[in-house]
């Protein structure tokens, strides 16, 4: 975009906005009485949920053969699943922490329920690698915890590393969303009017008066936290490619996994904020704090980061064909022309040439569009995963051992499941706790600069 | 009616509020805070708040972590019960270097949280500022200045007098 | 658990469970496998075999208590722990061969090929490696039986003695047998009875060889075939490599010559004529395929240009074709050294045609003998038995007798033998299970559960004429009976031990000794001498073969299964086919262009769609019969022509037999048995096909390295410099790595080993005996489909060349390659896979939590991963366990539900073989080269497998890993595996091109 | 406004943080002792069918343990004594006493008698007997002393690390060859030049990589 002049940004809040009236409204979502659409969602929200114990409890009794992996697929769908949503959970981090680092204002509007989907993504992600493996019962011992054994961990292992990074990442997303909950926890309690709930929401509030000697440390360990998130997050998507990349196996002994696979997780991370974005803002008439250059801005990092996980897509063929290795070669051919070209290309439609759109500014200010393409792009991601996954190992080295994977009705069930537990949670959510963060969008009025005189208030 | 806790004021927007506090600070009143529902530019000068000293607390630990893993890792695997994987040396580092790098954030965000609650003096969830009805607004558009009684130059009258002419709209004691 | 009806472990589940064992699978590995609790094995087995540890149920106790049974008199020369081994001989088709038996605590889990025995000479075949699993089979029948009622022993012989009165006209039907035993009490049977008949039944036995060369000689002879001594050996339709009587001595034969180790070493070259591909066929240098009925006339041709007596001036289709003429000139340029064989199958006229090409060809006393067998009788076999069956069902005798055979489902589809059961008035048949003619048999037939070769007393011949004894490893399991018990009882009217009878028949020999060496030293068949004189009679039949114009289907009978008598044998139902790779099925075997005419694709165009989950389905109406098959495409098949396996498609073989498969004997007839013109159309019904291997092309990559034995003679190390590793190379001429690895101590063994792929013929008997020795459970039809087979040890094949013409083939075996710098190892969260000091990489079963990470990391994809419990259903539950539980190696754990497995170089014997060592030297752990063995290496009939020490210099893997055909697979992953191969020669006739 | 929460409540952190240090260690402790083979293995000594003591026959009476435990020395198990074992001299002494009816009848009727497994590794650890009696590791090591039981218990651990401890440093658990079975034999006190001498002559070199024992 070259322009010379300079456009004024435009108002971050939209309407005529007092303090008290965006507090009002966002805090008094949890006051109002709760609407029926939220009971038939949660309703059915649970429903899956049973689905996701009961699958996870089959799979306990049988053992992981009722799933489709085999030889020489020994991974299926449950690490699809993960890696799937461990990447969705990386744009709830990357809202609060990175644009928070630069300072990009609009953040606030959309920060606090996008971390929100980080840590319920991740739950979903953290139930794939305890149940995959075939002993669940000793999955514990992938934990450095002294034993009669003395036997320790294999801290050569990319799984190991997984297992830490992921745990650590979960971790320190909760804090960070707990920390910028506080002071809004805080107005819950002075606001609400129930003696119980004004009891929990103060339970949380830890005390919080809003003193400035309290602003004060707040801010500054705020900032701290997002200071280490950005590493953070940038390394657990590397650390998850390394699964694959440390490997041997061609289409996945690869170097430009990470950058690959953290460009992917922030693109269907932010479709998933997207998906969400809309239905909250529609359901909760959000419309003057998740404006339109809201969803414009998010649509343009959807753009860029489509744009680098396609130009993965073409790299990693280039480099296949510039490496001269026979293998190699053979394992993206298969790709692109192989048994599973169907899934292949289903990929690269729906990351690669769907976010073009985006470029007219009509589609990405388009309600419609952005909420359409925003699950196409997740449906892509996810088969990039099975694409990376499974074609890989399906034909390797051996063409003796070549096989084909299919999926049976149990991974599809679990998979299935791990979606009524993110929504159990997230409408919980949306439903107690403020899904704005409102101390911080009053930061962005206006009103808040301290050099903002009366004469000013309320002119846009 | 006991004792009174402190004396509150309260001030029409941010910029009346950060006057209020410089009159204040130069008044020379030591036990005293700003209340407001978001943290306020300059308002650290204004009231003369030294530095947040938590980055040190976080230094701290970041050293703990990384320490803490690579003494783990080490000991572990080539000194507790040293084992050939894949011909790999027994101290093979740049495999530990993911998880010298978990640990080492891991600390340090703990200690980042659980600082700035030990800074904050928190949880606390009585305090006798909650004796009053108007700082619950605090936390909603209200802008205040509160002057503990405690605090050698308080003075009844005084101290009303100074917050008064610092512009404030309303003026009430909390009762301890 | 999701399932097949039709496989082991299932069926067991279905029956009434055992609680004791339900419980013990809550814990992840059971004891010692040889545990028994109460009932019939143990009676017999604790008490008279010996110690075992038995589990006691669950007390209050912390943890479940265990007891440990001793002897009450300890038998001697046992010492507890430590396994026996006695020879003895296992009776196949009218020939023993001799084997060495592992016993644990009297249990015999392991048979070895018996290095004294001649026609062993140590190696062995499928159908040894799998005895063991029929002995143990829980479906045999469980006592002597009169209609549905059961009897005792005492009630047999009663009705012997009442029924087989001097007066009565009695037929014996019996498998072909050289005992020597079985043929005194035949000798005495012949007067014993007014009119007595004895019929010797084999479906695919050596009849047609012995008719064939009783037309050109006037009496019946075996050839023995002396493969080493051949230079040129051509095959028609003769797989005489496959498991058989005489298999493990041909594959030791024909390995010889081709363990070519300098470039000075010569190789032999073999043809063959054949309509499918058989093994023998994958070995050949050159394969001419034509349709089993054109196999006697392309003979018939040879037979013409090599001036073969009764030939002269013959002339067929195939006189004047250009392979015929370059063979022939091959064939007498070999002067003397050429030796030319049919299919056993084959009608006898093609017998005594190649009777006289070999001796136009002056092979006979050189490459080729022939034997007087003492026991054969002259009339024809085939023809008896169909003129019993008539008698039988005209009521001509009073009784009769079958031991063993299986005469109502191995019939060919013109003889009714059910109808004529009934028309009998006393039926015996002994049999093992309650088999189709069993369940066939009148009300008050008899049958009488037939003991298992590992449980009687026995003796028997070589195919070359070696005598032994067969003794037994264990008292019978469910009171069976062995041939010459039954016939001794229906002599005396009551029942002699086996013992005595064979004590009686060898009495003067040096007894001992013979038990000790498994055989009577020295003895072998005398060569006869033999004068060609039926030349005229031999033409005459050869012009009366019929032909077949169109289409047709050759019956063949299966490799693995035979005539269906090991149908019930899971190992063997999941050992892949040696072409196919299929397992649990029988298919319509035929070639790309016939399938072609089917609407069947080949190869399977996979792009931008799935592979078809079901094979198509072909009808193949043959004497007015239809036998439905899936399609199966064989490249190189012949074409316009179906072969299909005989033995399966059971109704009473057993639980793991029953049901699978088609049955196509019916469909054949006593007349043609062999092949018969036909019509297929494809119908719409799709069949599952579990196949081990879909995937037939290498693509090109060099992972079997293979050359003329001209080429090699001019770049002896063309296979290492088939790949360039990239990158710099260290001192130690390795590639450079950016570690700087472990090394090995010296006071260990460094174990590798090699695998010569041109001495490999693909028979795939290391996957059994690997299967025997390291406890790999049989995981049934549907899960190999998913491709979960659990065989530590594959044997790859692959076609090259034009698929659609005549391609060949090669074979792989890939065991664990135990690589140095093993990727797997490194990827394991939990340190399961290691390297352990003697360079094993290390599977810990029992740290293992089931991540699979490793087997994703596996370039090479032999590692097993066990999806679902399989040991539980398959040892824990089902009627009684005890009994599949005493097949288990002790030595081995039996590993459960979410473990990953693999080869381990049989480490078990190699800590075996460490402590003995050092125990004797006092010092040293390190074996002496050749002391230990692995299963696959003992049991590789053409020793293609060597393993040893690598730091011993000397050692004869270490030579081979010295030599020149030897290479690494992906060496340039620098995973330094410690398996090399040695690259694949062929020796072509430069005068075909 | 009324305070939402008591004044105590501001102490409750403080408890909370240290309530939780005194939990935290008592749960390790609970693990550490209560889930180790010291606690669970140890003193493991079942009712056996004939109240056999080795405390008499080892102990007082000091026949060899080699005389029942035969195979010992040349085999992976010490194997428990055959009935003719025991009937060599009960054949004469102590015929008619009860305390040895059941093995007269095993004698009789060939049934053999079901000792109780005290020293119970699990099927997926293979212990060597002989490859350890044959360098010096003496019974006693292992199994305690036997000469002192009346019923016998079990005396070690035997975890895998209690295993590993001694395949690290064998050589305090090393002693003449002559004298593995001495129950209560005293380590001289050169007892390290002693071990060093047997671990030259035998070259014992403990392997503790996993297919050692795991396979």
């Amino acid at each position: 975009m070259s322009q010379s002049t300079y456009v004024p940004e435009e108002p971050l809040v939209k309407g005529n906005h007092t303090f008290a009236s965006i507090t009002s409204l966002i805090a008094d979502i949890p006051e109002q009485p709760t609407p029926k659409w939220w009971y038939i969602a949660f309703g059915i929200s649970n429903i899956l949920l049973g689905v996701l114990l009961m699958s996870i409890g089959y799979l306990f009794w049988e053992g992981t053969g009722i799933w489709g992996i085999t030889n020489p697929v020994g991974w299926g769908w449950a690490i699809i699943n993960f890696v799937w949503w461990v990447g969705i959970g990386h744009a709830g981090t990357l809202i609060s922490a990175i644009l928070y680092l630069f300072r990009q204002g609009w953040r606030t509007a959309i920060n606090r329920f996008a971390e929100a989907m980080t840590i319920f993504a991740v739950i979903c992600a953290l139930i794939f690698p305890g149940i995959h493996v075939g002993r669940i019962w000793l999955a514990y011992w992938m934990f450095p915890l002294p034993n009669g054994m003395q036997m320790w961990p294999n801290f050569n292992s990319p799984l190991l590393w997984d297992v830490f990074a992921v745990s650590t990442y979960f971790t320190v997303s909760l804090l960070f969303w707990f920390v910028g909950l506080v002071p809004d926890f805080a107005t819950l309690r002075d606001r609400v009017k129930s003696k119980l709930a004004a009891k929990i929401y103060g339970f949380f509030a830890l005390g919080w008066t809003g003193g400035n000697r309290q602003w004060q440390h707040y801010e500054k360990a705020y900032m701290l936290l997002a200071g280490l998130a950005t590493p953070l997050v940038l390394s657990v998507h590397t650390i998850v490619s390394f699964d694959f990349a440390v490997s041997v196996i061609p289409g996945w002994h690869t170097t430009i996994f990470p950058p690959y696979f953290v460009a992917g997780a922030i693109f269907s991370g932010f479709a998933m904020v997207m998906t969400l974005m809309l239905i909250a803002r529609k359901l909760y008439k959000l419309e003057d704090i998740m404006t339109l250059d809201h969803i414009e801005k998010v649509n343009m990092v959807i753009l860029v980061t489509g744009n680098m996980v396609g130009f993965a897509y073409i790299m990693e063929f280039f480099i296949a064909w510039y490496s001269g290795v026979t293998y190699e070669k053979a394992a993206f051919i298969n790709r692109a022309m192989g048994p599973y070209a169907w899934a292949y290309w289903t990929m690269f439609l729906c990351n690669v040439i769907s976010p073009q759109f985006f470029w007219s500014k009509k589609m990405r200010r388009s309600i419609t569009a952005s909420f359409i393409l925003s699950i196409v792009v997740n449906i892509g991601m996810w088969f990039e995963r099975f694409v990376i996954t499974v074609t890989s190992l399906a034909q390797d080295f051996l063409p003796s051992s070549w096989g084909y994977y299919s999926p049976t009705k149990w991974d599809m069930l679990t998979y299935l499941g791990t979606f009524g537990l993110f929504f159990t949670f997230f409408l919980l959510f949306l439903r107690f706790l403020p899904m704005v963060a409102i101390a911080e969008v009053k930061m962005v009025m206006p009103q808040a600069d301290p050099h903002h005189t009366d004469a000013h208030k309320g002119d846009h | 009616m006991s004792s009174t806790y402190a004396v509150l004021a309260e001030f029409k927007n941010p910029g009346e509020l950060m006057k209020a506090a410089e009159t204040v600070r130069k008044a020379g009143y030591t036990k005293w805070d700003v209340h407001s529902p978001f943290p306020i530019h300059g308002m650290d000068d204004a009231m003369g708040l030294k530095p947040s000293k938590l980055g040190w607390l976080v230094f701290g630990h970041a050293v703990l972590g990384f320490t803490g893993a690579v003494t783990l890792l080490t000991w572990a695997s080539s000194i507790a019960y040293p084992i050939n994987i894949s011909g790999k040396p027994f101290a093979n580092f740049p495999a530990f270097v993911p998880i010298i790098f978990e640990l080492t954030v891991l600390l340090s965000a703990f200690g980042a949280v659980f600082g700035m609650f030990f800074l904050n003096n928190m949880p606390r969830h009585h305090n006798p500022l909650f004796n009053s009805e108007t700082i619950r607004r605090a936390t909603d558009d209200g802008f205040f200045v509160v002057i503990e009684s405690t605090d050698t130059l308080y003075h009844e009258t005084k101290t009303a007098e100074l917050l008064r002419s610092a512009g404030a709209t309303l003026i009430e004691p909390i009762s301890a | 658990m999701s399932t097949t009806p039709n496989t082991y472990w299932r069926s067991l589940n279905e029956l009434a469970r055992n609680d004791e064992y339900r419980q013990l699978v809550e814990r992840e590995f059971p004891e010692n496998a040889s545990e028994l609790t109460d009932g019939y094995s143990r009676r017999n087995f604790l008490q008279i075999m010996g110690a075992s540890i038995a589990l006691a149920g669950f007390t209050a106790c912390r943890k479940p208590m265990q007891k440990i049974v001793p002897y009450t008199r300890m038998p001697e020369n046992v010492v507890h722990g430590n396994p026996l081994h006695y020879a003895t001989a296992m009776p196949f088709m009218g020939s023993v061969t001799g084997l060495v038996v592992t016993t644990h605590e009297g249990r015999p889990t392991k048979v070895e090929g018996n290095e004294l025995h001649p026609d062993s000479l140590g190696g062995t075949h499928i159908l040894h490696q799998a005895s063991t699993l029929d002995l143990y089979d829980p479906d045999r029948s469980r006592g002597i039986r009169q209609g549905d009622e059961a009897r005792t022993a005492d009630d047999f012989a009663a009705f012997c003695a009442s029924t087989f009165t001097r007066d009565k006209r009695v037929a014996f039907l019996s498998e072909a047998s050289s005992s020597q035993t079985l043929n005194r009490l035949k000798r005495q049977i012949a007067g014993r009875f007014a009119a007595s008949t004895w019929v010797t039944y084999e479906p695919f036995g050596e009849e047609n060889v012995l008719l064939g060369t009783a037309m050109a000689f006037g009496a019946k002879r075996r050839p023995i075939h002396h493969y080493d001594k051949a230079a040129v050996i051509a095959s028609f339709g003769d797989d005489f490599l496959a498991a058989g009587p005489d298999s493990v001595r041909a594959a030791k034969q024909l390995a010889k010559s081709r363990k070519v180790m300098s470039t000075e070493d010569g190789m032999n070259r073999l043809y063959v004529v054949e309509s499918n591909y058989t093994l023998t066929g994958t070995n050949a240098d050159h394969r001419i395929r034509v349709k089993e009925s054109e196999i006697a006339q392309a003979l018939f041709a040879l037979a013409a240009a090599l001036g073969a007596d009764g030939f002269g001036g013959h002339t067929n289709a195939f006189t004047g074709n250009g392979d015929i003429a370059r063979l022939a000139a091959d064939l007498r340029g070999a002067n003397g050294a050429a030796l030319v064989t049919a299919g056993a199958d084959q009608p006898p006229a093609v017998h005594a045609a190649v009777a006289a090409v070999n001796a136009a060809l002056s092979a006979v006393g050189a490459t080729v003998t022939y034997a007087a067998l003492p026991f054969a009788d002259a009339a024809d076999q085939n023809a008896a038995f169909r003129a019993l069956t008539a008698d039988l069902a005209a009521g001509r005798y009073d009784a009769l007798v079958m031991l063993g055979t299986n005469p109502v489902f191995t019939a060919t589809g013109d003889v009714d033998f059910k109808a004529a059961l009934s028309a009998v008035p006393a039926v015996v048949h002994l049999a093992s299970h309650i088999d189709e003619t069993s369940a066939a048999l009148p009300s008050n037939g008899w049958h009488v559960p037939r003991a298992h070769y590992l449980e009687m007393w026995g003796d028997g011949l070589s195919f070359t004429g070696a005598a032994s004894v067969i003794q037994p490893m264990i008292q019978p399991l469910f009171g069976a009976w062995s041939e010459i018990e039954v016939l001794s009882t229906i002599l005396t009217g009551s029942r002699t031990g086996g013992h005595d009878l064979v004590k009686q028949t060898w009495t003067g020999s040096d007894w001992n000794r013979i038990l000790h060496d498994g055989l009577q030293a020295g003895t072998s068949f005398p060569a006869a001498t033999v004068r060609l004189t039926g030349a005229a009679a031999i033409r005459a039949a050869a012009e009366a073969l019929p032909t077949v114009s169109g289409l047709e289907v050759a019956f063949k009978a299966d490799p693995k299964l035979i005539d269906g008598r090991t149908a019930n044998n899971g190992w063997l139902q999941e050992l892949p086919d040696t072409i196919t790779k299929i397992t649990w099925d029988n298919v319509a075997l035929m070639s790309p262009t016939t399938a072609a005419g089917y609407g069947v694709e080949f190869p399977r165009a996979s792009i931008l769609r799935a592979p078809a989950d079901e094979e198509p389905m072909v009808a193949v109406n043959v004497n007015g019969k239809t036998l439905e098959l899936a399609i199966w495409v064989v490249p190189g098949h012949a074409d316009n022509a179906i072969t299909v396996y005989t033995g399966y498609g059971r109704t009473h073989a057993g639980r793991v037999g029953n049901g699978i498969g088609v049955d196509v004997n019916p469909a054949r007839t006593s007349s043609s048995p062999l092949f018969a013109s036909a019509t297929a159309t494809r119908i719409r019904r799709t069949y599952p096909i579990a196949s081990t291997q879909d995937h037939h092309s290498m693509e090109g990559r060099p992972l079997i390295r293979e050359a003329s034995l001209s080429g090699y003679r001019e770049k002896p190390d063309f296979a290492a410099k088939m790949v360039k590793v990239p990158g710099p190379i260290d001192e130690a001429g390795q590639p450079i790595s950016l570690f700087d690895e472990q090394t090995f101590p010296d006071h260990e063994p460094q174990w590798g080993m090699t695998i010569d792929l041109n001495a490999c013929t693909g028979c795939g008997v290391c996957t059994i005996a690997c299967q025997a020795e390291n406890n790999i459970p049989v995981i049934g039809k549907k899960e190999v489909k998913r491709g979960r087979e659990m065989h530590w040890i594959r044997v790859d094949r692959y076609f090259s060349g034009d698929v659609n013409g005549n391609p060949q083939v090669v074979h792989q075996p890939i065991p664990c390659m135990n690589c140095e710098l093993a990727p797997c190892e490194q990827v394991c969260p939990v340190a399961a896979t290691t390297h352990s000091d003697d360079g094993l990489n290390q599977m810990t079963y029992n740290r293992c939590i089931g991540t699979r990470y490793c087997a994703n990391n596996c370039p090479f994809k032999v590692r097993r991963f066990n999806f679902f419990n399989y040991p539980k259903t398959w040892l824990i539950e089902g009627n009684d366990p005890e009994v599949v539980q005493m097949a288990m190696n002790p030595d081995v754990t039996v590993r459960f539900r979410g473990v990953m497995e693999k080869c381990t170089y049989c480490v078990q014997r190699l800590n075996r073989a460490k402590i003995e060592t050092k125990r004797a030297t006092g010092d040293s752990r390190k074996p002496a080269d050749g002391t230990v063995k692995t299963a696959c290496q003992q049991a590789c009939p053409s020793d293609a497998i060597y393993f040893g020490d690598i730091s011993d210099t000397e050692s004869v893997v270490t030579r081979t890993k010295r030599n020149e055909r030897n290479y690494l697979l992906l060496e340039e992953l620098n995973i330094r595996p410690r398996t090399s191969y040695l690259a694949k020669l062929r020796n072509p006739n430069d005068a075909t091109a | 406004m009324a305070q939402l929460f008591p004044e105590w409540s501001n102490r409750v952190p403080r408890m909370l943080l240290v309530g939780s240090v005194f939990f935290v260690t008592a749960v390790v402790f609970f693990f550490w002792h209560f889930g180790s083979h010291d606690y669970l293995e140890v003193g493991y000594a079942p009712k056996q069918p004939i109240d056999y003591s080795h405390r008499l026959h080892a102990g007082q009476l000091g026949i060899d343990c080699r005389y029942c435990h035969a195979s010992v020395e040349n085999s992976a198990v010490a194997s428990i004594p055959s009935t003719q074992t025991c009937m060599n001299c009960h054949a004469q002494i102590k015929v008619d006493s009860p305390k040895l009816a059941l093995l007269h009848e095993s004698w009789e009727t060939g049934a053999p008698i079901e000792w109780v497994k005290v020293h119970d590794l699990p099927q997926y650890s293979h212990f060597n007997h002989s490859a350890h009696v044959n360098v010096g590791v003496g019974c006693e090591s292992c199994h305690g002393r036997i000469d002192r039981m009346e019923v016998v218990m079990q005396a070690a651990p035997m975890s895998m690390g209690w295993c590993l401890d001694c395949h690290n440093n064998p050589g305090p658990n090393l002693r003449p060859v002559d004298q593995v079975t001495t129950m209560g034999w005293v380590a001289p006190p050169n007892q390290f030049e002693l071990a060093a001498e047997i671990i030259a002559r035998k070259n014992i070199a403990p392997p503790v990589y996993c297919n050692a024992c795991h396979y």
